[in-house]
């Protein structure tokens, strides 16, 4: 059937299915206590948004300081708490939970034709579990904050460090529980609730990426928990497997901590490639080239991710022998990586190309990507590690790909569901211009460091050397670009809830079964039980 | 997983059929069941850290753990575990006064092996082995034999207390259930229900059976 | 003032070429298939946009050759590059029998250094140009590191253990040192210098300075004072064995192994004598472990490595 | 005995007689075996409460299937870092001087 004679029949369809979701209630309670998924996304959606710019507050600091080289602006201490901060809330509290829990939760079920979840309540008390870890840590930081660095690294988090660490670990704790029910949720529905018809090989890739996803969050999650109890033991009754004081190593803190952080960069960049994979095709009006070999791609990157932990360690006493494997498998878990970006460039050819925001942020998302994960490779390379080690390199490194990839990929994303979830159209051209200013201001704040750490500017350094100086502004200044950028989506999209178009049931004749019915969807998200009878991305290029 | 309409009882609105539900609750059960096991991979690796790097200090820890009241422990808990299985039998039979009584035994062993592991722990106390806590054990070897068994003693009690705090909640499981399985029939928790709790159940069942030999059963023949 | 910049670190060891060599093969490597992408993408975009006429038959929506194709070529230049770096990698840990040892123990927050004739320093390390050196490193309370940018050297000093790492300078000079490890509040501040000097000079900067007993020699003294010679000295009335020359040597052990003794076996041999007992002794000798503080420790090392390398040294 | 019980009474017993195995063997001087055993029997065991009790055998594949990932990842834990283990010389320094570590009370 054509798109737009499907768009009316569907359009009636929906009204008949009853009131948006966002109609369901207007109490605040009906908010706190709902259970429908989509209302979870957007409880989601709002809490990590306070994060993320909390997050970037402490960024904007961290940036200030170093614009000069020596520590005049904070103190060393307050420094070191300031980038702690600042990791902590990024990745455990903004970029984890980013795209799974927000376009996840509100998409999965859409996408496989499902009326929900399998387990809505649960759902609710994720989003529970999230906040109140978010709680504990934002206590552990108003309470004075904690000077470990994300990676809480024993001894000094166990026996040296005087500031809040078993707050805040509590805090990353409870947070992790949400993630593994979070996982647990979407593993279940899509292994039992797809509708008929949608086999595996019809399921979008985004719906892939979330999956395999889930099965990192699941799996690995609870390894951190356990560690992190193992610290605040240590810490509290000074007894403990990690301290050589006591007997134990520090070395098998580092690997109990990287099996959960290793699989976790790709928690979050997983759900990003599953975006762009929704987005390139849809604005390409192409099939994603190579359907079978991405989704294969997704499960080879979530399974060998969890064999390469050992790559950050190459330095740290690890056995040689061991050092040799992990690298080994670090260039394994490329290969796939590389497959993805071969597939979506090779989807634009031959394709009808349109430049709307989403498209835009995805390709910026392709471009990072490719120049972190590449940027990785110099890292995987054992002597090259050596002396990239605990660099800015491998500062910038992540946050090309956590920042220009992930983030890149969340705003296009949160683009181009926008209609979907909110029944609005943003402003196309606002969206444009915030796209091209944060590409332009993440380029200029990330990668004058990787000159810095190939010159040598180790990372957490609160001053530095006179000669640093120069790149260091540089990226200062990229930073203040890249705030402007993030500020700008937020006063448009806000604008537009209000004076918004009202937006189509499918304003980009995209394929997914999520645009198949209203925009916003009823509350349980179809008229009737949908029937998968097409390939996924059956998009003609005519 | 649909159209299996066979018996027509009420399933929650996102599911279509009730067999879907079941499958999706067993199957979740199943995944909660795998992250729990992950949950204990840091002490077990741990454990084996100390193994490999303090033989003998782990052995001679592990001889002053109460090798009677921890094999008399095991028996109960495989017991529970065995009445858990016939709970589930019976439930899924429709007999649901057999499955209430079932499970009450099944939680009431679960409290005797609380019961013992108190015992056990409080002597454990008294005879200066908790780690931090003036940890002094008699026929303690030389200063670093000591902390290995230190270190042993902190995962006996991080890997048994942790233990017992998962069968904790599986007693509090089963009381509640055999609780709402006094509510007449469509109210009732199905079979299937009882059958999942089961599948907590006998999760920390199998936890234990890990336990006792590594914790109990090393150096007891010699050293 | 003219503010100082460089954009490549300058090349202070040996390896710092290859090294540099390897990163330059991955930069051009990747550069080229970032800039093919790019222009691909780029090309793509413009040619078949939306307004553009473009033919576009026969497109296709996968290629099995083509997929298995980027798969694999990856893969093998993947193995390449893993294959480079693994091989120096290991040259960096790949113990030298000529490297000088030189011994370094981090602390909150700085770098205290000692060399094998006693001569010690704090926040500098004096190395002589052209020599292998060996790093023995370990810490006394959080985990540091050890960061040589212009030698493209790393090694974390890890408390309760050694580490070590070897290089070889190359060029004559100052170059800074950092500590790369997060390991508190003045992680920043733990920074410090390195000289390389030729040999002659440092000879004589080895040898002048605030005079302390030569390392063997303070080892000797130590050896006396925790009791070690009781049993092991030639003339004494325990079953002991005799040390002399013991580093390098190969020792056969009771439960059959057999090794070659280097520092981490005698240190073993001092602080968990049961772990590595000698084919022939019986299991008598005590540990010391929490007992000998690490520098003596180091010292007592020495003064057996010495005691090999030349004969005429004090036999107790 | 209703059919349907028979099995579950039958693991119950081999349950507790592998037990009594194990309880015994551990006393009997092997060295390294009496742990290889103690695992052995405790294999056998948490496979007959798999199986049995917990239905894996009758139950979907899928179930296996999860049991197994869950097993697996586990096993990585182990080897992987276990390879570094196996293969790290490790030089012991001396140990700390407990005045070197800072009595700290933990987080205030
Ligand atoms: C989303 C996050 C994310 C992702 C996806 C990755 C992906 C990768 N990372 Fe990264 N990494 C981090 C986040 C991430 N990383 C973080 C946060 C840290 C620091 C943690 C800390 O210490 O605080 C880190 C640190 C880090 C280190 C340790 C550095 C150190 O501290 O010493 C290493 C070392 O190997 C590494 C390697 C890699 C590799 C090989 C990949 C690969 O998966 C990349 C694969 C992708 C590609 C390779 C690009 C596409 C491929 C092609 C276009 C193929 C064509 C190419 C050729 C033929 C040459 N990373
Ligand atoms: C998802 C993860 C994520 C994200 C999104 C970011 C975003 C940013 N990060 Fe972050 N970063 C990490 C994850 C992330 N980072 C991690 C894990 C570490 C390691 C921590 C550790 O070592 O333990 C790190 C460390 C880190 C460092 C190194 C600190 C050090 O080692 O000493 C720096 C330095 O430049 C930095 C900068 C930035 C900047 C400029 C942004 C920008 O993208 C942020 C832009 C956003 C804003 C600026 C907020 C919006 C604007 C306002 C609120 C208005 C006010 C702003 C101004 C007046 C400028 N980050
Ligand atoms: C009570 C006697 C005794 C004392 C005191 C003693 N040792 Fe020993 N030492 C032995 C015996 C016996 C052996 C051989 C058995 C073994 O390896 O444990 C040995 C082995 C060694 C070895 C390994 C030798 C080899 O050939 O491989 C070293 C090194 C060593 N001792 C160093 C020391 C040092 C240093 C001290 C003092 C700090 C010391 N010992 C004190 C009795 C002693
Ligand atoms: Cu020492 Cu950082
Ligand atoms: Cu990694």
């Amino acid at each position: 059937m054509t798109s737009a004679q499907s768009d009316l029949e569907l359009e009636e369809k929906g009204e008949k299915a009853g009131a948006s979701y966002l109609k369901e209630g207007y109490t605040l309670r009906s908010w706190l206590g709902t259970k429908d998924h989509k209302r979870i996304a957007i409880l989601y959606a709002v809490s990590i948004t306070l994060f993320f710019f909390l997050g970037g507050v402490a960024a904007a600091l961290i940036r200030l300081e170093l614009a000069t080289p020596q520590g005049d602006l904070v103190s060393a201490d307050t420094y070191n708490k300031l980038f702690t901060a600042h990791g902590v809330i990024m990745v455990w509290l903004f970029l984890i939970p980013s795209i799974p829990s927000v376009l996840g939760n509100f998409l999965m079920p859409l996408m496989i034709g499902a009326r929900d979840l399998a387990f809505p309540r649960l759902n609710l008390a994720s989003w529970y579990l999230y906040m109140a870890g978010g709680a504990i840590v934002l206590w552990s930081l108003l309470a004075g904050g904690v000077d470990t660095g994300w990676t809480f690294y024993t001894p000094f988090s166990t026996m040296f460090s005087n500031s809040h660490v078993v707050l805040c670990l509590v805090g990353v704790l409870v947070v992790g529980f949400s993630s593994i029910l979070t996982g647990l949720n979407f593993i279940v529905t899509v292994h039992t609730m797809r509708a008929p018809g949608m086999g595996w090989f019809r399921l979008p890739l985004f719906v892939w990426a979330n999956y395999a996803t889930s099965l990192i969050l699941v799996l690995a999650t609870p390894v951190l928990a356990m560690t992190l109890i193992l610290v605040a033991i240590e810490r509290l009754f000074q007894v403990g497997i990690f301290d050589p004081a006591l007997g134990g190593d520090p070395l098998l803190f580092q690997h109990l901590f990287w099996f959960y952080s290793h699989p976790a960069v790709y928690i979050m960049v997983l759900p990003a490639m599953g975006v762009a994979s929704e987005i390139i095709p849809c604005y390409a009006r192409r099939p994603v080239f190579g359907y079978r070999f991405m989704a294969y791609a997704i499960l080879a990157i979530g399974v060998i991710g969890f064999l390469v932990w050992g790559h950050h360690m190459f330095v740290s006493g690890q056995s040689v022998y061991a050092g040799m494997v992990f690298s080994l498998l670090s260039f394994m878990v490329a290969v796939p990586s590389a497959i993805k970006v071969f597939n979506w460039t090779a989807t634009l050819y031959k394709g009808r190309i349109s430049f709307g925001a989403p498209m835009l942020y995805a390709l910026g998302f392709v471009g990072l990507f490719t120049v972190g994960g590449l940027t990785g490779l110099f890292l995987a390379a054992l002597a090259l590690d050596v002396h990239l080690s605990d660099t800015y390199f491998v500062v910038a490194h992540f946050h090309y790909i956590m920042v220009g990839g992930s983030v890149m990929a969340y705003l296009g994303g949160i683009h181009f569901w926008w209609p979907k979830i909110t029944g609005r159209m943003y402003s196309e051209a606002w969206g444009r211009v915030a796209a091209l200013v944060i590409f332009a201001g993440f380029n200029l704040t990330f990668f004058p460091q990787y000159l810095l750490g190939y010159a040598g500017m180790p990372r957490r350094y609160h001053s530095y050397p006179e000669e640093f100086q120069l790149l260091h502004v540089l990226s200062s200044a990229g930073a203040v670009l890249l705030a402007v950028g993030y500020l700008l989506p937020l006063g448009y999209l806000g604008w537009s809830l209000r004076y918004g178009r009202k937006a189509p049931s499918n304003p980009w004749q995209a394929t997914g079964l999520e645009w198949q019915t209203a925009s916003p969807p009823p509350e349980h998200n179809f008229a009737q039980q949908p029937v998968v009878v097409r390939e996924p991305y059956a998009y003609a290029s005519k | 997983m649909s159209a299996m309409d066979t018996v027509k009882q009420p399933h929650a609105e996102q599911f279509t059929s009730r067999a879907q539900q079941d499958f999706a609750s067993t199957f979740g059960m199943w995944v909660f069941i795998a992250s729990e096991l992950l949950f204990f991979g840091p002490l077990l690796f741990g454990y084996l850290y100390l193994r490999t790097h303090y033989p003998e200090a782990s052995a001679a820890a592990s001889r002053h753990t109460d090798f009677l009241l921890g094999t008399v422990n095991t028996a109960v808990l495989l017991t529970s575990s065995f009445l858990m299985a016939l709970a589930g039998h019976a439930a899924k039979g429709g007999r649901r006064s057999q499955a209430m009584k079932l499970l009450l035994a099944v939680a009431a062993l679960g409290t005797a092996f609380l019961v013992i592991k108190g015992f056990e722990y409080r002597s454990e106390y008294q005879a200066q082995l908790f780690p931090g806590v003036d940890f002094h054990p008699q026929h303690g070897g030389h200063p670093q034999e000591q902390a290995g068994m230190e270190l042993f003693f902190i995962l006996y009690f991080a890997l048994t207390g942790l233990h017992a705090l998962h069968l904790t909640i599986g007693i509090v499981v089963c009381i509640v259930l055999a609780f709402l399985l006094r509510r007449p029939a469509p109210a009732a928790p199905s079979g299937e229900a009882v059958e999942i709790a089961g599948l907590y159940w006998h999760f920390v069942d199998l936890v234990w059976i890990f336990l006792y030999p590594l914790l109990y059963l090393v150096g007891r023949a010699g050293g | 003032m003219s503010v100082p910049f460089h954009l490549l670190p300058a090349d202070g060891a040996q390896s710092a070429t290859r090294l540099d060599s390897l990163a330059l093969c991955l930069l051009l490597l990747t550069g080229a298939v970032a800039l093919i992408l790019l222009v691909m993408m780029v090309v793509f975009c413009v040619r078949y946009r939306a307004a553009s006429p473009a033919n576009r038959a026969g497109a296709r929506e996968k290629d099995l050759g083509l997929e298995v194709a980027w798969t694999l070529i990856p893969l093998l230049l993947f193995l390449g590059l893993y294959a480079w770096g693994a091989v120096d990698y290991a040259a960096l840990y790949k113990p030298d029998p000529a490297a000088t040892p030189v011994f370094v123990v981090a602390k909150q927050w700085m770098w205290k250094a000692e060399h094998r004739n006693g001569r010690r320093e704090v926040g500098e390390l004096h190395l002589p140009l052209g020599r292998p050196v060996r790093l023995v490193l370990t810490s006394q309370d959080v985990i540091h590191s050890f960061f040589v940018p212009d030698f493209r050297i790393k090694q974390d000093a890890v408390p309760g253990r050694y580490t070590s790492i070897g290089f070889t300078p190359s060029k004559a000079g100052e170059y800074r040192l950092y500590c790369a490890e997060f390991c508190g509040t003045e992680h920043a501040m733990m920074t410090g210098k390195i000289v390389v000097q030729p040999p002659s000079e440092f000879a004589r900067w080895l040898a002048e300075g605030p005079r302390q007993p030569g390392m063997a020699q303070r080892g000797f003294a130590l050896f006396r004072r925790y009791g070690c010679s009781g049993c092991h000295a030639a003339g004494s009335s325990v079953h002991a064995p005799d040390l002399t020359n013991l580093l390098g040597r190969r020792v056969h052990l009771q439960d059959g192994r057999e090794l070659v003794a280097d520092e981490a076996y005698v240190r073993d041999a001092i602080l968990v004598p049961r772990k590595d007992v000698v084919a022939g002794y019986e299991a008598i000798m005590p540990s010391f472990a929490g007992q000998i503080g690490e520098e003596d420790l180091l010292a007592i090392i020495e003064y057996i490595r010495e005691s090999g390398h030349d004969e005429r040294a004090e036999r107790p | 005995m209703e059919r349907g019980i028979r099995p579950l009474v039958l693991t119950w017993l081999a349950l507790l007689a592998l037990l009594a195995l194990s309880a015994a063997t551990a006393w009997i001087p092997l060295g390294w075996i009496n742990t290889a055993t103690g695992l052995a029997v405790a294999v056998v065991k948490a496979l007959l409460v798999a199986v049995v009790f917990m239905r894996l055998r009758a139950g979907h594949p899928l179930l296996r299937m999860t049991a197994l990932a869950g097993l697996a990842t586990m096993a990585l834990l182990f080897l992987l870092s276990g390879a570094d283990y196996a293969t790290r010389t490790e030089a012991p320094a001396p140990w700390q001087q407990p005045s070197t570590v800072a009595p700290r009370l933990g987080s205030r």
